[in-house]
């Protein structure tokens, strides 16, 4: 499996193939590949690089990563995700999503856009609330409301897709 | 003393206060939504009864129901915890007229106290310092353009009948005043019932300190110490230490003193806490009441070496405090953070299943939790899943060995918070002690070391640990994590935001 | 103070003694056998070296091993644990020969409290009382006939070089001290490398209570109250508690100043324990000090304070105490229970791999493990997997506290002591704080309820959740537990013996 | 599956068998079936009997089981042990085991019988070390050594048998 891992600064890609119980090969970005001695379990790995002990605590199921307080993240890379991801990139101006999408499941409380407005960056186009505190869901980008697809009261769920923004020519 | 107590509340402060029972030789008891038949409060108790479905409002907020458990049960008292029915007067009062004991204060102080015009006032009388502001509710825009003008911004608009953030905004102009008061009216009637809003002056450079107050019915009435509560995000408190690093010995007996005064000023029994607003010259005002116990009581008990509920419990049972004034003596100091299933970019709620738990031990070391390692964090209910506290010899050593904490701490299948502590607890204001509330109101510096600073041993380990996890998944027939629907684009966000 | 310091040890103490590093800013690092390349404390350490093949006579116990390793990894100073080369003064000397800090006593004092005889002789020099017997070694059986007539049966066998109950025997006639000799010489020569063994007079109603003391390089010696370890069996000590119920404040002013005599009598520099035996009369004896960390330091850590291995690490590092004898006042009682792998029947060890594993938590919790939820206990090692130690504001709630957290303990794959522990735990002379060191060499009352007074839905709930564990063990391809081999016998025999 | 469950008293049986997610059959001794709603974890079982709950946690890989502090053994009845079971009992005298066997893998410090002797009840046989401990096993019924199946310095494994006694005649 390929992955990208960041922490701070630019994503570094690490190939990885398991060869047996406590052993992988993995190569990091165009370096060699090499056999690394790995002790896995329930928690994360340990990995002694000659006597430096590292311990890497999952989190977030996997996609996060924490060493001794350090933050890393962690990215399958697979053919589709990163059709998914370029497809997204190219779809959005200034990087930010077309799709304003809840980031879990939740009760809308007001939308406060509607087809056709226009939208700057940062501006407030749903309500969302969530365990008894209201949240405010921004455009990412500047552009037009090409739909909406929730209304006030909906109890929708995570992921679910709540307004389209047509992004503004850049 | 009694035989048996029921616990109405959930979660880590249902169990934390069950322990204490048991710890008193007192049989745990509680009651649950249909969600949390399994949940760990009632795994933890001797006997549950169901009070309702999920949503807590036909549920853990139906009185008459919590009442019949706690008579079938055979309990003899009532312990709320906090949120719920913990502020709610008229179920204080029902408690009482069943001929159960209300591990509480009485229901009238929870009135004055509940209501934050009428304890303004109530405490103003006792000669306690209150911010300067209104008080009255306002529903009208004008009327709170008048005010905030009046009083100059940046204001503050609260619930009057509030409390954690909800239904609290700060305000800088005109426009935002009108826009934040129609958005706290509404939080405040959906998570109170009671729209009121009132308009306050915002302290520059302002510390949320809090005095722990302990009175019981024979007129004893102590100060425990102070918190120090102003590493807040969105007025939710994060991180919260005692003592403070703002407060000298002085202060802390003139705010305590001051804190007993308005508990007596309403009549109060049990287990209290005063809110203070300190302001960057040390003047202090009152801000609030809170009737109940808090969240955050335990770093008062690693300092004081006090259990604040079997004070409680003591207390409601007809008992003398067993301390005096003199007896309550701080040794070192003490932290804690409270852990939330919360999404770290974000800051939205989590929930999920928990697929593996392993909490931080050791020498200085307290963990308050409301899950274990085969809990599911529901949605209906408050996320914070748990409260981790550290005590040190000194301010340093608490917070090197919280550090210590978080780092031993695993939880997976849900994200939580504890990236925000990493980085609190290693922000240079706050390991100097020299923060406000405004602390986390500027973007947090991210972790000291980029990626070109790490070994290649170290992204080696992480890509392992997360094929390792990917194959565990695999095996369960699960999709790699990250891979499907909408995480793939929250965590694509997270990338970049990051 | 040190910025990388190397713990010489694994399992919990090696652990722990980390924990405390972290929390002081020093970057803690370790050796490991093969056996430990992914033990808990080389997964815990910044970095480790591997010193041998699993046994520890090979790996743990080869002193220049460990020295180069720390020289290696930049360790300016050695923390020994307890055990292994703790206290091995010409260990000592070859870590202050390399140029590195050894956090321990003077090599000088070491050797004098090494030897029981010795030390018998130092302190008695300086007033300490001591057990009447013999201050020389014995290997003639016929001479240690006459020494035991001589002080009168029953009398103690002792490795002179011992500690932990290895090479130790309490025999009540002439055949069982010829035979006891034997065997007590042979363990000695095995575990200690030196058969010396001595004859003492054997205290009736004898309690075991222990004074810490602390000394630092610049005169000052403190003592940090007394442990009471008199719940012992085969002279292994299982649950120890602080303060003493046995003990008032005046015998603990007097134990301490005469242990602190003792301390200066041998130049003492560091944390150590002067062990006593306390006669029914109250009436106290030398019976060795203890050169190093105590196991059953957290108790003492609970009730004053105090972070021993700090206080260890800052006069090492040749800072005065941070105390004076005033400030040392204790704050309610702890109570320690030292898990064991071990089977509870024949009380052997049972080494082996933990499938799952949950710790107690909440107010009043400290743990200390050596192994997590992933551990391997190897045969190789001591079979103490953890220490579980509870704090109350009297002795009583710490007690129940005790009980509640082993209640809340899950331990998987590995049998444990608890079960002796819940017994111990509610065992009437213990409760009633009334016990001397013969308290469990009499069989311990049965769990109070026999199966007749459980509701079947607890025999259902039993029955269900030893079938789902065999569904899981299935469903991973095993037999069902106790379907093959030894373990149907030992499990019938322990059914029979039950 | 039957299981026989002890606590303190004499065993019981109870039969248990899946129904769905979180339902099982038990029928306690000849009681009625009952369905019952048990909720399984890691570490145990949890059953709301009415309103009284009732925490199972496991222990020693599902042979014990804690309710509150209160231990009890839980063992598994089928055919085979059964009749294993009966087997050894019938070859005992006075309940002990015939055959002594290691109960854990250590060292043979000494063997303190020969082939021929006779033993007491109680009487030392074989003394094993395990972790640095010095452990002695005793016959468990009066009779002859038959047979002697280890020497001083033997490494042996866990359940080992080291010395078969013929029981005295009762």
């Amino acid at each position: 499996m390929r992955y990208t891992i960041e922490h701070g600064g630019e994503p570094v890609t690490v190939d990885v193939r398991r060869l047996g119980a406590d052993r992988f090969l993995v190569q990091i970005g165009d370096g060699p590949a090499k056999v690394v001695e790995a002790h896995a379990d329930a928690f994360g790995v340990h990995l002694l690089d000659g006597p430096a002990s590292h311990r890497v605590r999952l989190a977030d199921d996997g996609k996060q990563a924490w060493v001794r307080g350090h933050a890393f993240k962690a990215e399958a890379l697979d053919p589709q995700a990163a059709r998914r991801r370029s497809r997204q990139q190219g779809g959005a101006a200034g990087g930010g999503d077309r799709v304003i999408t809840s980031p879990m499941p939740g009760r809308i409380v007001k939308v406060l856009v509607a087809e056709g407005d226009t939208v700057q960056v940062g501006q407030g186009v749903v309500i969302v609330e969530a365990m008894k505190m209201e949240n405010e869901l921004r455009a990412e980008l500047a552009g037009v409301v090409a739909s909406v697809h929730c209304k006030a009261d909906d109890r929708v769920e995570g992921g679910a897709r709540l307004v389209v923004i047509d992004p503004a020519e850049g | 003393m009694f035989d048996r107590v029921l616990v109405a509340n959930r979660g880590e402060i249902a169990v934390r206060v069950m322990r204490t029972l048991r710890d008193l030789g007192i049989s745990p008891v509680t009651v649950h939504s249909e969600a949390d038949a399994h949940a760990l409060h009632v795994r933890m108790a001797d006997a549950s009864v169901c009070v309702g479905p999920e949503a807590s409002a036909q549920s853990y907020l139906v009185g008459e129901r919590v009442i019949a458990a706690a008579k079938q049960l055979g309990a003899q008292a009532i312990h709320p915890g906090y949120g719920f029915l913990s502020e709610n007067a008229g179920f204080a009062r029902a408690v009482a007229a069943a001929g159960l004991v209300w591990i509480g204060p009485p229901p009238k102080a929870i009135e004055t106290m509940g209501d934050k015009l009428d304890a303004r006032r109530t405490v103003e009388g006792a000669g306690v310092p209150v911010v300067p502001g209104v008080s009255r509710p306002v529903s009208d825009p004008q009327e709170a353009l008048a005010i905030a003008r009046q009083v100059g911004f940046p204001v503050m608009l609260k619930a009057s009948a509030g409390g954690g953030g909800k239904g609290m905004r700060l305000v800088h102009d005109e426009p935002a005043l009108i826009k934040g008061l129609e958005a706290a009216r509404r939080e405040a009637a959906g998570a109170f019932g009671n729209d009121a809003v009132y308009v306050e002056k915002f302290v520059v450079e302002p510390h949320h300190v809090e005095i722990q107050v302990m009175c019981d019915a024979h007129g004893n009435a102590l100060y425990i110490g102070e918190r120090e509560c102003s590493v807040q995000r969105r007025h939710q408190k994060v991180v919260e230490e005692c003592p403070s690093p703002f407060i000298d010995e002085a202060q802390r007996v003139a705010m305590g003193e001051v804190a007993v005064a308005a508990a007596k000023a309403c009549g109060y029994v049990g287990a209290g806490t005063v809110e203070f607003l300190v302001g960057g010259d040390k003047s202090f005002y009152f801000l609030e009441m809170n009737t109940r116990l808090q969240v955050e009581h335990p770093v008062t008990e690693l300092v004081y070496g006090v259990d604040l509920v079997e004070l409680q419990v003591r207390v409601a049972a007809g008992q003398a405090l067993p301390y005096t004034q003199a007896d309550i003596q701080p040794r070192g100091h003490a932290v804690e953070c409270r852990i939330y299933a919360e999404d770290p970019v974000t800051f939205l709620p989590s929930p999920g299943r928990i697929t593996a738990l392993s909490w931080p031990e050791g020498p200085g070391v307290r963990v308050d939790a409301g899950v274990d390692a085969s809990s599911t964090v529901p949605m209906a209910y408050d996320p914070m899943v748990a409260k981790l506290c550290t005590w040190g010899s000194d301010r340093a050593q608490a917070i090197r060995r919280m550090r210590r904490a978080l780092d031993e701490t695993s939880i997976l299948g849900i994200t939580t918070n504890i990236g925000l502590h990493h980085r609190v607890l290693t922000h240079p204001a706050f390991v100097a002690g020299r923060y406000d509330t405004g602390v986390l109101s500027t973007p947090l510096p991210d972790g000291p070391t980029p990626t070109a600073g790490q070994p290649e041993a170290v992204l080696a380990a992480v890509a392992i640990a997360r094929h390792v996890a990917d194959e565990r998944r695999a095996a369960q027939g699960q999709a790699p994590a990250g891979l499907t629907g909408w995480k793939i684009e929250g965590h694509e966000r997270m990338l970049r935001g990051g």
